[in-house]
C-alpha cells in the first residue's frame, strides 16, 4: 500500500497477496502483462507444465487481463491425527454412538460430529483449531457458505451473504467454534494453530500446507508420525458432492510500472515461477508451496511433502476459490472478519453479524465506485472452481 | 524582561565590521534567543505545519491511491470525508475506546505511581536495585511488551495456568474473548510499562519539594495523611497536572500494544483511533479519509489543550 | 577607576515602579552606598549600572563616557550578587582567573594576580577546591576576589554580606572598607542596613520606593535627616515620632501633646502646619530621678538590657510609647516609675504629610 | 519512645516487602520474555507454560544473526527474515543522531524560551502539543511528503521525525534543568566579559548536563521503542529493530522466541545506559515545576 502512495520505483517486481492484484491494478501500480504472456508463454493455463485450475486464473487475472504470475499455492489443508482416528477402540465407540462406521467425514454434518465425537477436552485435547481469530475467521465459515452454492456478491455487488446459506453455515460453524475448540481459536492470532497441532492439544487443524511440514518435523513436533491428511468435507447438492476450499493470501508476482526495466523484470519473474527453478525454491525453502501439475508427481516434492499428503493437496488446489480479489479487498476482507470473529466470540448473533458486515460492504462498494466493482466480480466469479460455478448455474444464482 | 533587551550595535561606529557588529547582535537578548529556537521553529514548520497544511488538503479531496492518479489531482470532495466520519460508528467507537483507555491507563499508572513514589521517599535495603527494575519497562521495545503480554494472558498461557493450579481447572479466563477484559488486559500491559514514567515524575518532584513546610507541619502535630493531603499535595500539584497531561495525551496514542495483543479485536472491540486510522490509510488504502479523520483529531486535542492546559501554564 | 554618574534613572516592571528618576554621582575611588528598605530599587540601579537592565529614561556615565549603548560584558564593571552567582563547576581559582581568562591576561599574570588578590583575601588555602564546601563568608570572599582580580572601572556590590551571622558581617564589613582603602576602587554598595552603610560607606543615598530621600556622608545624615524616613532608618532602635498639635498662644507657638506641651522658641516659625512630627532618637531621651521643671513622668514598659545599655520602652501618661536609651546607672524594671526630659537641642519637626524635616535640630 | 521506634521498624520491613513485590509484578513480564527467549519452538506456547525451559537453546538469538541456519528448526522457518544486523545498524545509527539532534535543538530553545521568553510566552505549550498528536495522524500527510522529498525508506526519514516528534520532551525537561540553573550565574559571567555563546557553553552547559543526560537517555527509549512511524516509513533499507521484530513472521507462525530474544538483546544497550545515570533520571523528571 505504500508503495502506491510513495511510488519510489524502487522495486522492479512486487511479492503480494494475490488478492491485492485488484488495488495494485487499478491504482496503476502493476502493469498488464498480457503481452508479455503471448510473447514468452509462462505455461500457466495449458500444456503439461500448467497450474492446476483454478490456481491459473486467480493468481494471475483482474478484469480478465493477467497482472500477475502466482507464485503459491496456499489452499487451506486438513490434519487429523491419525494415530487417535485408526485407534479400533474409537471406531466401535462412534458406531455405537452414531450407527455408522468410522471414516474421514465427507459432509459438514458428518464433520461436525466427527468433530465432537474426538473432543476430549478433560484429556487435553480439543476436537478441532479452525481460525476464528481477527484476520482468518472467515474462512472456515466460507469454506461451508460456497460448498451450500453461496456466493459472496450477486451480479449487481449487492452482498448475498445475509442468506439461508450464509446464516447456516455460520450457526453451524459457531457452535463448533464455541463447543469443540480451545479459545483461542478466536482471540489467539493465526500462529496458534502452528502450536496447538503439533503440541498435541487439538485432534483436528485446518490451516495451509506448511502446518503439515511442520507437524511432521520431530524437531518441533510431539505428533511426528501421526498426522493424517484428509479432502474437505463439501455439501451434497442432488447426490454430487460440493467441495470449497479456501484459498487464503497466496502469493503472486508482479511488475512495478514504476521499475526500472519492467519487460526484464517480467522475464525474472517468469523464469523464477518457471518450472524448474519453482520446484526447487518450493522443495528447498518450504515457505512457497507447489502449484504446478507436474509437481505434484514429482519425486523431490513427495520428499518435501510426504508421499500421502501432495495428493491430497492436488485435491484440495481443484476446489480452492479465491480471496475476494476486487478493488478494497482488505477492506471487505476485514469487515468480514471483525464481525464474524464477534460472532464466534458470542457478541454478535449469526444473521446479525453477517448483515453488519453485508451492510459496510455495501458502503464500500458504494464509495469505491459500484459500477467498475460489478465489472470486476462478474470477471473473478469465474475464476472460481468449474464445481461451484456449476452449482451456482443450478442453482441460478447469477444470470447466464 | 523582552523589553530590556539592548538596541543593536551602535550605530556610531558605522565602520565596525559586519563580523563584529554580528557578534555583537548575537549578544543582544532577542537576537540570541531568536537564533537559538530558530532550529527547532524550522524543524516545526517542516515536520508540522507543513503536514498539516497537506493534511487538511487531503481531508478535503477523495483521493486513494489505488485510484491511479496523483494525490494532487484528485477531485475535491469538500466535507463529504467529514460527512462520513459522523456517520462512522467504528470511528467514535475507537475515540471512545482511546478516551477509556486514557481514563483508566492514566488513572491507575498516576495512583500506582503516586504510591510507589511515597513508598521510595525513604531509604530501606535495595532501593537502588528496586528503582531500576521499576524502570526498565519502559525500555523494552513496546512491541515486546505486547508480546510478553500476550503470551501471558494467551487461553492456555501462564496466568490462566497459574489460576487453574489455585481455583481448579473451571478457572481460567478467556482474556482477549470479551470485550472488556481484552481492553483491560492491554490497559494492564500500559500499566506495567508507563507506571515507571509517573513514578519518576512524581518521585523526582516529591524530591524536589522544600522540606520545611513538611517540618512545620508535622512540629504542630499533623499525622501523615494530613500532611500528605494539605501540605505536599498542594505543592505537588503543577508536577501531579504535567504528569497527568503527558501520559494522558500519550495513552489516547496507544497503538503497538494493541497491535500486538489482539489486533482490535474481537472484532473492533478493542479498536483505538491510532490502530483504526492506521488501518484504514495504510491497509484499506482511503487515505482521504484518514486524512480527515487526523484533521478532526487534531482539532479536538487543540480545543482539549485549550480549556485543559492552559489552566496549568497560568497557574 | 573611574567615576560613575547616573541621571535621571527611571524603570518600571509591569505596572510597579522600580526607579522614579534617580540621579547621583560617585567619585573615582570612592565608596558610595546605596541604602534603603527591600524593594526601594537598590538592586535595580546597581544592574542598570552593570547594564544587566536598560533605563526607561535615564542615562549612565562611566568616567566621561556614556555607556547606555555598550553592551554589558564590555562595560568593565564587576559585580557582587546578593546570592555571589559563583561557578559551582569550577574551582576558586579559576573562578577568580575567569575575567582574566576572557581578557586574554597571559597565563603566568593570571597566576600572579589571582594569589594576590587571594592573598589579600586570605583565601590562599580554597583555591584548588569548588565552592560548593565553603562557609559563607569564604564564599563572598571569593566572590569580590573574582570581582576585584581585574580592577574594574566600579564594584558593584548588592548586599553582599547580607545573610552571614553578625560576627563574621562585621569582621568582613572592616576588611571591605580596608581593601576599598588599600586598592582605592570605586565601589558602590547596596544595602539595607544602616550600620553596614555607615561604618563602610563615604558616602551614603538613601533611597525609598525608588527615589532619592537624601545624600550624604553618614555622619550627616545621622544629624540632620531631611526627612522622618531617613531619620527613622539611619539610627537603631529607631527614632521615636510623636505627633503634636501646634498651637498658637498669643504670640507664642506651642506644641500640644496630650502628655506634654512644648513652646517652641525662635523667630520664623509662622509657616508651621497644625499638625507635625516630633522626632527624637532614644539616645537623646535622659532619665531623671526626680520631678524637676520640665520632666514628663513615665512608666517603664519593657527592659532590654544589652551590656551596659538599656533599651527602655517607657509610657507616658497618655498611654504613648517611647523607646530610650540608658547607659550605666540604675537597673530598672518593668513598672518602675521615672521622669524623663527631651534633649530639644537633639529633636526634629517633620512634616505629618509629606515626611520632610521642617525644624532642627534644636527646638 | 518504645512505640515509636517499633512503628519504624515495621515501617521499614513494610517498605522492604512492598519493594520485593513491586520487584516481582514488574520482573515477572520481563522473566516471561527471557525464559521465551531461550526456548525451543514447540515450546514457546506451550501447555503447561514452563518457567525454566525443558530444553533451554541458544537457537533463537543465533537465528537473529544467522536466519536460514537451521539451529532446532527455527532456522529453516525463518529463513525469509533478514539478518538482524542491517536493523540494529539503522537502529544504531538513526537513534544517536535523532536523539542527539532533539536534545541539541531542544536544549537551545529551552534555553531561549526560559531566559528570554524567545518566541513567544506560549511557545513551549505549542510545542507540547505537538507530542499530542497521534503520530499516524501526521503518517499520512507525511508519507506523501516524504515521498516528493524522496525520503521514503530512508535513516534520513526516521532521523527528522524520531527528532522532531522528540522535541517537546527534550524542551521540556531541559527547560527545568535551565531554570534552575540561577540566572545571576550567567550574569557574572556576562560582567567577566563573557559573550552569550560562551555563556550558555562554558556556564550553563556544564551546570545542566546531568538533566541533558537524563533527558537523553529518556528520548533514547522513546526513539529507540518506536514502532509505528518506522513500520509505516521503512520497508526495507531502513527497518529498525521493533519492526524487525514484527518481521519475524512466517509461513508457520509468529516466532516468538526470536522475538523475544531480540527484544532481549534491543534492551540491553538502554538498561545499561540507564543504570549509569540513575541518579539524573530521577532528578530529571520535575519539568521545573517545583522550584524551592
Amino acid at each position: 500500500m505504500n508503495e502506491a502512495v510513495v511510488r519510489t520505483g524502487d522495486y522492479d517486481v512486487f511479492l503480494t497477496f494475490c488478492n491485492w492484484i485488484g488495488d495494485m491494478a487499478e491504482s496503476g501500480l502493476i502493469v498488464d502483462q498480457t503481452a508479455w504472456w503471448e510473447k514468452y508463454d509462462p505455461e500457466v493455463d495449458h500444456g503439461p507444465n500448467r497450474y492446476v485450475a483454478p490456481l491459473d486464473r486467480f493468481t494471475t487475472l483482474y478484469k480478465g487481463r493477467r497482472y500477475a504470475l502466482g507464485a503459491d499455492d496456499d489452499a487451506f489443508s486438513l490434519f487429523y491425527r491419525k494415530d487417535i482416528m485408526d485407534n479400533p477402540d474409537e471406531a466401535k465407540a462412534f458406531e455405537d454412538r452414531y450407527g455408522r462406521p468410522l471414516e474421514l467425514p465427507k459432509t459438514w454434518k458428518e464433520f461436525d460430529e466427527w468433530i465432537a465425537f474426538f473432543d476430549r477436552p478433560d484429556e487435553g485435547i480439543r476436537g478441532a483449531h479452525m481460525y476464528a481469530e481477527r484476520y482468518f475467521a472467515y474462512t472456515a465459515w466460507a469454506a461451508r457458505f460456497i460448498s451450500k452454492g453461496g456466493a459472496y456478491f450477486d451480479d449487481n455487488m449487492d452482498p448475498l451473504i445475509v442468506s439461508d446459506e450464509g446464516v447456516t453455515a455460520l450457526e453451524e460453524q459457531i457452535r463448533l467454534t464455541q463447543d469443540h475448540m480451545w479459545p483461542d481459536a478466536v482471540t489467539g492470532d493465526w500462529s496458534v494453530a502452528y502450536s496447538r497441532f503439533p503440541e498435541g492439544s487439538v485432534f483436528f487443524a485446518w490451516a495451509w500446507a506448511s502446518l503439515g511440514k511442520w507437524a511432521q518435523d520431530p524437531e518441533t513436533s510431539k505428533i511426528a508420525g501421526k498426522v493424517g491428511y484428509m479432502d474437505a468435507p463439501g455439501t451434497m447438492h442432488d447426490g454430487e458432492l460440493v467441495k470449497a476450499v479456501p484459498h487464503v493470501v497466496g502469493w503472486s508476482f508482479s511488475i512495478s510500472r514504476y521499475g526500472k526495466a519492467p519487460e526484464a523484470a517480467y522475464c525474472f519473474i517468469q523464469w523464477f515461477t518457471g518450472p524448474a527453478v519453482g520446484l526447487d525454491a518450493i522443495a528447498r525453502v518450504g515457505t512457497l508451496d507447489a502449484f504446478r501439475e507436474p509437481w505434484f508427481d514429482d519425486a523431490k516434492m513427495k520428499e518435501a511433502y510426504g508421499e500421502e499428503f501432495l495428493p491430497v493437496l492436488h485435491s484440495l488446489t481443484q476446489n480452492a476459490f479465491p480471496d475476494i480479489s476486487l478493488r478494497g479487498a482488505a477492506e471487505y476482507l476485514d469487515n468480514l472478519n471483525l464481525n464474524l470473529q464477534q460472532a464466534f466470540a458470542g457478541q454478535k448473533g449469526a444473521e446479525r453479524a453477517l448483515k453488519d458486515a453485508a451492510d459496510s460492504w455495501q458502503q464500500i462498494t458504494d464509495r469505491i465506485g459500484r459500477l467498475g466493482q460489478i465489472e470486476a466480480w462478474r470477471a473473478e466469479r469465474q475464476n472460481y472452481p468449474q464445481p461451484i460455478q456449476d452449482l451456482w448455474a443450478k442453482l441460478g444464482r447469477f444470470p447466464s | 524582561m523582552a523589553s530590556s533587551g539592548h538596541p543593536l550595535a551602535d550605530t556610531s561606529e558605522g565602520r565596525a565590521s559586519f563580523l563584529s557588529r554580528l557578534r555583537r547582535a548575537v549578544d543582544e537578548e532577542r537576537f540570541f534567543g531568536t537564533l537559538l529556537i530558530t532550529p527547532m521553529q524550522l524543524l516545526l514548520w517542516f515536520l508540522l505545519i507543513i503536514p498539516t497544511i497537506i493534511v487538511i488538503y487531503l481531508s478535503l479531496v477523495a483521493w486513494e491511491p489505488r485510484m491511479g492518479v496523483d494525490w494532487w489531482q484528485a477531485p475535491f470532495a469538500f466535507l463529504r470525508n467529514y460527512a462520513q466520519i459522523f456517520q462512522d460508528g467504528r470511528f467514535w467507537a475507537a475515540i471512545g475506546r482511546s478516551l477509556g483507555v486514557v481514563v483508566a491507563a492514566g488513572g491507575l499508572e498516576f495512583a500506582v505511581g503516586l504510591g510507589l513514589a511515597l513508598l521510595f521517599m525513604r531509604d530501606f535495603p535495595g532501593k537502588r536495585i528496586v528503582t531500576s527494575v521499576i524502570l526498565y519497562p519502559m525500555m523494552l521495545p513496546w512491541v515486546v511488551v505486547g508480546l510478553a503480554f500476550y503470551l501471558l494472558f494467551l487461553d492456555r498461557g501462564p496466568v490462566n495456568f497459574v489460576l487453574t493450579q489455585w481455583f481448579g481447572s473451571g478457572a481460567t479466563v478467556e482474556w482477549f474473548k470479551n470485550p472488556l477484559l481484552a481492553m483491560g488486559t492491554i490497559v494492564l500491559a500500559d500499566i506495567w510499562q508507563w507506571t515507571p514514567f509517573l513514578f519518576l515524575i512524581l518521585y523526582s518532584g516529591l524530591g524536589a519539594l522544600p522540606k520545611d513546610p513538611v517540618e512545620a507541619a508535622m512540629n504542630l502535630g499533623a499525622n501523615r495523611w494530613q500532611i500528605f493531603r494539605h501540605v505536599t499535595l498542594p505543592m505537588l500539584k503543577p508536577v501531579i497536572l504535567i504528569a497527568l497531561v503527558i501520559r494522558a495525551l500519550e495513552a489516547f496514542k496507544i497503538f503497538d500494544l494493541v497491535f500486538v495483543m489482539t489486533g482490535g479485536g474481537p472484532g473492533t472491540s478493542t479498536e483505538t483511533i491510532s490502530l483504526y486510522i492506521y488501518r484504514v490509510g495504510f491497509v484499506f488504502g482511503q487515505l482521504s479519509y484518514a486524512a480527515a479523520m487526523a484533521v478532526l483529531i487534531l482539532v479536538m486535542i487543540t480545543l482539549v489543550t485549550r480549556f485543559a492546559i492552559q489552566p496549568i501554564e497560568e497557574g | 577607576m573611574a567615576s560613575v554618574r547616573v541621571e535621571g534613572l527611571r524603570k518600571a516592571f509591569g505596572d510597579t515602579e522600580a526607579l522614579r528618576g534617580i540621579s547621583f554621582e560617585v567619585r573615582d575611588g570612592e565608596f558610595f552606598s546605596l541604602l534603603g528598605p527591600p524593594g526601594a530599587g537598590k538592586t535595580t540601579t546597581l544592574r542598570i549600572i552593570a547594564g544587566l537592565e536598560s533605563p526607561d529614561e535615564g542615562r549612565v556615565w562611566l568616567g566621561e563616557e556614556i555607556v547606555d549603548r555598550v553592551h554589558p560584558k564590555d562595560r568593565d564593571v564587576a559585580m557582587v550578587f546578593e546570592d555571589l552567582a559563583l561557578y559551582p563547576h569550577w574551582s576558586a581559582f579559576d573562578n577568580i582567573a575567569h575575567p582574566l581568562k576572557l581578557r586574554k591576561v597571559p597565563l603566568g599574570e593570571i597566576e600572579e594576580r589571582v594569589r594576590a588578590i587571594a592573598g589579600m583575601l586570605k583565601i590562599d588555602h580554597l583555591l584548588d577546591r569548588r565552592p560548593g564546601t565553603f562557609s559563607g563568608g569564604e564564599r563572598r570572599r571569593v566572590a569580590i576576589g573574582r570581582a576585584l582580580v581585574r580592577r574594574p572601572r566600579v564594584l558593584l556590590l548588592d548586599q553582599p554580606l547580607s545573610d552571614l551571622d553578625a560576627k563574621i558581617r562585621q569582621e568582613m564589613a572592616g576588611e571591605l572598607k580596608r581593601l576599598q582603602a588599600e586598592t582605592g576602587q570605586t565601589m558602590i554598595y547596596a544595602t539595607h542596613d544602616y550600620e553596614e552603610a555607615v561604618s563602610m560607606a563615604d558616602r551614603i543615598m538613601v533611597i525609598h520606593q525608588g527615589q532619592e530621600e537624601q545624600t550624604g556622608a553618614p555622619q550627616a545624615l545621622y544629624r540632620e535627616p531631611d526627612s522622618s524616613f531617613v531619620a527613622a532608618f539611619i539610627g537603631s532602635p529607631a527614632m521615636n515620632f510623636v505627633p503634636c498639635k501646634v498651637e498658637r498662644a498669643g504670640g507664642e507657638l506651642v506644641l500640644q501633646h496630650r502628655a506634654f506641651t512644648l513652646s517652641l522658641a525662635g523667630e520664623g516659625l509662622l509657616s508651621l502646619p497644625d499638625e507635625v512630627l516630633l522626632g527624637i532618637r532614644p539616645e537623646h531621651i535622659r532619665i531623671e530621678a526626680a520631678r524637676t521643671p520640665g520632666a514628663l513622668p513615665a512608666e517603664v514598659d519593657i527592659v532590654q538590657v544589652l551590656g551596659e545599655e538599656q533599651v527602655l520602652d517607657l509610657r507616658l501618661e497618655d498611654g504613648t510609647t517611647l523607646k530610650a536609651i540608658v547607659v550605666g546607672g540604675v537597673e530598672l524594671k518593668a513598672g518602675d516609675p521615672l521622669f524623663i526630659r527631651l534633649e530639644r537641642e537633639r529633636a526634629f519637626l517633620f512634616d505629618q504629610v509629606s515626611g520632610r524635616r521642617i525644624l532642627g535640630p534644636g527646638l | 519512645m518504645e512505640s515509636r521506634r517499633l512503628r519504624e521498624f515495621t515501617d521499614a520491613v513494610l517498605r522492604w516487602l512492598a519493594g520485593i513485590i513491586v520487584c516481582a509484578i514488574f520482573l515477572l513480564p520481563l522473566i516471561w520474555v527471557l525464559s521465551i527467549s531461550f526456548k525451543p519452538p514447540e515450546e514457546w506456547i506451550a501447555y503447561p507454560p514452563r518457567l525454566i525451559p525443558e530444553k533451554i537453546t541458544t537457537s533463537n538469538y543465533v537465528v537473529l544473526f544467522q536466519p536460514g541456519n537451521p539451529v532446532g528448526g527455527v532456522g529453516a522457518m525463518v529463513s525469509a527474515a533478514e539478518p538482524v544486523t542491517r536493523a540494529f545498524i539503522n537502529s544504531i545509527i538513526v537513534v544517536p543522531i535523532a536523539t542527539a539532534a532533539s536534545l541539541v535543538i531542544g536544549f537551545l530553545a529551552a534555553y531561549a524560551t526560559t531566559r528570554f521568553q524567545a518566541g513567544g510566552k506560549s511557545l513551549p505549550l505549542f510545542v507540547l502539543t505537538t507530542r499530542m498528536f497521534p503520530p499516524v495522524a501526521f503518517a499520512v500527510p507525511l508519507l506523501v511528503y516524504f515521498r516528493a522529498l524522496g525520503l521514503i525508506d530512508t535513516q534520513l526519514a526516521l532521523i527528522l521525525m524520531y527528532t522532531g516528534f522528540t522535541i517537546a520532551f527534550s524542551l521540556w525537561m531541559t527547560r527545568g534543568f535551565i531554570e534552575g540553573v540561577p540566572k545571576s550565574i550567567e550574569e557574572a559571567a556576562i560582567l567577566d566579559g563573557a559573550s552569550r555563546w560562551r555563556v550558555l557553553f562554558t556556564i550553563t552547559l556544564p551546570l545542566v548536563k546531568g538533566g541533558l543526560a537524563a533527558t537523553g537517555l529518556f528520548v533514547f527509549i522513546l526513539n529507540w521503542t518506536e514502532f509505528l512511524l518506522a513500520q509505516i516509513f521503512t520497508s526495507r533499507q531502513a527497518i529498525t529493530i521493533p519492526v524487525q521484530v514484527s518481521h519475524y513472521v512466517g509461513a508457520v507462525g509468529r516466532f516468538y522466541g526470536p522475538m523475544a530474544a531480540l527484544g532481549v538483546v534491543a534492551s540491553i544497550p538502554v538498561v545499561v545506559a540507564g543504570y549509569i545515570i540513575q541518579r539524573h533520571l530521577v532528578t530529571g523528571f520535575t519539568f521545573g515545576l517545583v522550584r524551592e
